[in-house]
């Protein structure tokens, strides 16, 4: 329970609460685009360098294995999420294939706010958890599309480029080229920037803080589809989160990660892509109805992992170290 | 003033589809196009991006041939599953043969 | 290729009269617009917004009946006080039958 | 003399000024829209955390008379507007109203001046000023248009529609929004994010700085309507500025604030708005004369205001609190 | 309703020349303009700005004389060094002795 | 080699490098151009504040020598250039002066690399070097365009409009405007926004690192027309620059300048306008050919002096004043 206020009232969990009050109020308010995207810019760059300079410091040792199960993870999310839209929920194969590229593949907001709350928790995570995050953005996008393009029998010639789209898109320019960029000029350049860049300081807290007044805001908009997408989705926009947040915890653990980095694993694979995602789906699989993977990833599994999920990690993560 | 008269071909479509739209009006015989950011409201409201309402707005001036292939190939490809809108207006353009 | 022949609507109006608008649009019977933001220059260059000689610039594809009461209405109810232009032209349509 | 001075060396009266000679040499120079739009964002976010963190603070008997008196203000300064524009002014009724709708609100920008400046002066105003912006924000549009929607016969049944965008306007909702949030997360979360949003800081006064670089392209942009305006406007835009101010600066220290905080107080009753208030009289008020209305706002009390009348409202506060 | 017929020119430009064609189309006799930032592609692809591929559209209303003048300028003054395009076509307009 | 290592370690450089890279690999990437227009304010305005307040220490007699020389440069290089061009290159006219305007003019962005090098190699340089900025900017594109327009016999009536625009760009009103800004604020003033618009401080870092981002988005994005221009200019682009910031380190030093503000003299010299003059040139010449302007300028010059010849420059400069 304090674990859950403290998130709570965390300057980006309120903001992002009075995001989508915004919305609820009908006010035509939100940032503009151009600022929503500067800040994305801001807010992975820094990601990517602060992880670049640390990881300098690792050893192949400890990354091979959380490497080896986050691979595990971008492999085992979307076909969980198919088989249980499938079976369970009785979804077209196109609707199924949807959905589970965007559960299958990674918010990079969620994990933003994953790696904040551990960092407030003095649960410093290891220094390589942006290169996992790039890991696990695009296999389950492709694997997802892959089974909707053959069981719908398309010739699915646009999946490398939809490939080429996901690997050159601004999160992995960001993550991936402020990985090495970090990596390259090393600590005393880092220095230099330190005080902008820095992911535990002011700058990147404001910035984040303003970033989830906006994605409240989305998220809200989106409130009023809820009511079409059904009562199973609801349910599932929630309960396939604690259930893939749990499995990443525990894999994340198993593979010698910290309290912190272990919680922020499992948020990984507990959230689902509203950025990289949609568009694949829609040019890919058309036929899919962006009213349920919009809604799903957006409105429900995105708010309930800001603020309910990632304190939930946090906490088996401390059980599963033995603490809490 | 001499001009040529031919056809211009408005689209108006998901922001997502306007590389396959644009490269496709270019195979199909169309020398260049302009394209201009929009927002607008339809039947669907379908949008698969994070900006409600946006799309784009395409004009392609063609021969009265070429317009019927960009009509016919939008008509099959995208009018199932997308939000596309097509109309044809007749114009008088300067410099017309450069765009047929 | 099978069109149907209608009338585009093209107003050029003040920001904050955007919603007005586009609502009574689709209360006259429109079924859809798009809308651009665009910068002008007139007889009165009144601007209400902060950004000096902004304007949007709002197409509707509708039935000339339509079209007509589009412009009777904009006429009526913007022109004495407002800085609106509005020009018809005529387009053909494909999917034609979802405008009217 | 020393504190005019003092305001006139500022790096944002300096920034203000060279927006307007940069109009005034006609250079085509201006801030994006977009990052114009995202400084005011967080210009307000941060004025309305920060207030909603210290009015924690505040008990209920040091803000109730504050209210009654911002209430009051809001109610008497869209009238005395209407008043002197018709029967001095001999201003039409819809002209008339439409400027009383500017004069009756208040200028967030000039708000922020103030509220700089007597920081500056270490006169800290009372933590609740900013929950006084808000009361004083929306009363008077409405008192004014409802005044020129009755006079003109017309049926005002958009008076609603305006009552509703004001209310849920960027400013009301960054500045109750943050102020719920500041008052919500409390000091230790603010701790973790002051260094950005502190309203005493640099990064709040440098972007405050290149806010009032734009503000004063948008006011020299104006200029050029002076002379359309005539006489009794270029008067009535700096007398009453000063006889609102002096009443706000009076008001406010009956009612116990400090000299700061009557100060501010004073800048907001002396101030126009030019934000909210131009789309609410078009849009309802429709024969009223936009170049009446902008002009005296922008061009002429708002750079009265930053440059001149806060300093002389301070030395008021300063005298009415027996110092000076 | 009540219109007028003329004509409406589009042109699209370089952004340089925004200033230089709307000048010069007031002094040719229009008594307005709308102007939208929009992308294309064309035979050339020269691009003196920052943002490659970026144009101006401008639209203006005008009388045929007015159009016929515009159009004539436009060529000889613009079509041999720059990548403008051009087109006209007819419209409808309400209030239309304004541009005139 | 110590010395270049350092630079092409920073984080600009890398920076730099990371955006060249993006538009390699064919990303769509790249900031909101408003975003990039923000922070070119941002990074301007901080220069012309920091200027004017160093300004304000400076005696005439240190600055009259520097200024004369810049003035000096600004009316030789175009001439070299053009020379050059036509003589050994063979170009046309046009071509010859429309490139003439560009390395006649200067880079604000490799004048702020060259300032942040110096000063992170502890060579502080004098503090009017903003001034010298403004006063290198027009001349060369003035002179080279007037060359063009009176050997192809062309009216030239629009070389006054050319002018003012220049004049009064975004450029010019942000270092002269910021300039006298910080001259008439002073050091009292400058310390509240100087955690802000300090050069050397982390914001300022940070802003030209994903300011240098978004320039080798630009110019990688011109990569492609490198085989259009041949392998003359490929060459000039490289060996023009070498001679001319020779020729501005050396009358630096001989001006009095410092090792650091003479690097950054040479520097400007070496560098050639992308942004002020194109324009100016497409306007003015509109037969010269734009693709051998922009990329020599933008895609040969730049990445080559902000990746090797501003350590080169600084060596000069360092042997010219008796160390390195
Ligand atoms: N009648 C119309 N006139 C003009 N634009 C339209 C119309 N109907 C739809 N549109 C545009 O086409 C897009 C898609 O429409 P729809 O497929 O009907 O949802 C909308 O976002 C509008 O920009
Ligand atoms: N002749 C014209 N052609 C095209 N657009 C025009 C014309 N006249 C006016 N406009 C547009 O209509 C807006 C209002 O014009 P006005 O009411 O004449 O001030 C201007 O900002 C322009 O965008
Ligand atoms: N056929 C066309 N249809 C519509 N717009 C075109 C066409 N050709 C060229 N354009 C526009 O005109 C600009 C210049 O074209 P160009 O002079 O052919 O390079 C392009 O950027 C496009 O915006
Ligand atoms: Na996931
Ligand atoms: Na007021
Ligand atoms: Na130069």
């Amino acid at each position: 329970m304090e674990i859950l206020k403290a998130n709570l009232l965390s300057p980006i969990a309120l903001a992002f609460a009075l995001g989508i009050v915004t919305k609820l109020i009908k006010s035509e308010f939100s940032l503009p685009k151009e600022i929503y995207t500067g800040l994305s810019i801001f807010l992975l760059f820094s990601l990517g360098l602060k992880g670049g300079v640390e990881l300098g410091h690792a050893t192949f040792d400890s990354v091979a294995w959380p490497v080896v199960v986050t691979l595990a993870l971008g492999c085992v999310t979307p076909l969980t999420t198919y088989f249980v839209l499938r079976v369970v929920g009785k979804f077209s194969v196109s609707d199924a294939a949807g959905i589970a590229a965007h559960y299958g593949s990674v918010s990079a907001v969620t994990y933003i706010a994953a790696m904040t709350f551990v960092k407030s928790q003095n649960a410093e995570p290891e220094g390589f958890m942006p290169t996992l995050l790039t890991l696990l953005e695009s296999p389950g996008i492709h694997i997802a599309l892959a089974i909707g393009a053959i069981k719908t029998a398309q010739p699915g010639q646009s999946l490398k480029a939809v490939l080429h789209e996901v690997l050159t898109a601004r999160t992995m320019i960001l993550l991936v080229g402020g990985l090495l960029v970090g990596l390259a000029m090393g600590e005393k350049n880092w220095g230099s920037i330190e005080g902008f860049f820095d992911t535990k300081g002011p700058v990147f807290k404001g910035a984040l803080t303003l970033f989830l007044l906006e994605m409240g805001i989305v998220a809200g908009s989106r409130f009023g589809d809820l009511k079409k997408v059904g009562p199973f989705l609801l349910g599932f926009g929630v309960v396939m989160p604690v259930l893939h947040g749990a499995l990443g915890t525990w894999l994340g653990t198993l593979a010698g990660l910290s309290v912190g980095g272990a919680t922020v694993l499992g948020t990984m694979a507990a959230s689902a892509s509203y950025i990289a995602a949609p568009p694949a789906v829609r040019v890919t699989l058309p036929e899919a109805n962006p009213t349920y993977y919009l809604t799903s990833s957006l409105a429900i599994t995105f708010p309930f992992n800001i603020l309910f999920g990632i304190p939930l990690y946090f906490q088996i993560s401390q059980a599963l170290h033995g603490g809490g | 003033m001499d001009t040529v008269t031919l056809k211009m071909v408005t689209l108006v479509a998901e922001p997502v589809l306007e590389e396959k739209l644009t490269s496709k009006l270019l195979e199909l015989g169309a020398k260049g196009f302009t394209v201009t950011d929009s927002r607008g409201r339809g039947s669907r409201g379908i949008r698969a991006s994070e900006v409600p309402g946006e799309s784009v707005r395409i004009e392609v001036v063609v021969s009265a041939k070429v317009a019927d292939a960009i009509l016919e190939h939008v008509k099959q490809a995208f009018f199932p599953n997308y939000a596309v809108i097509a109309w044809v207006t007749t114009v008088d353009v300067v410099r017309g043969d450069k765009y047929v």
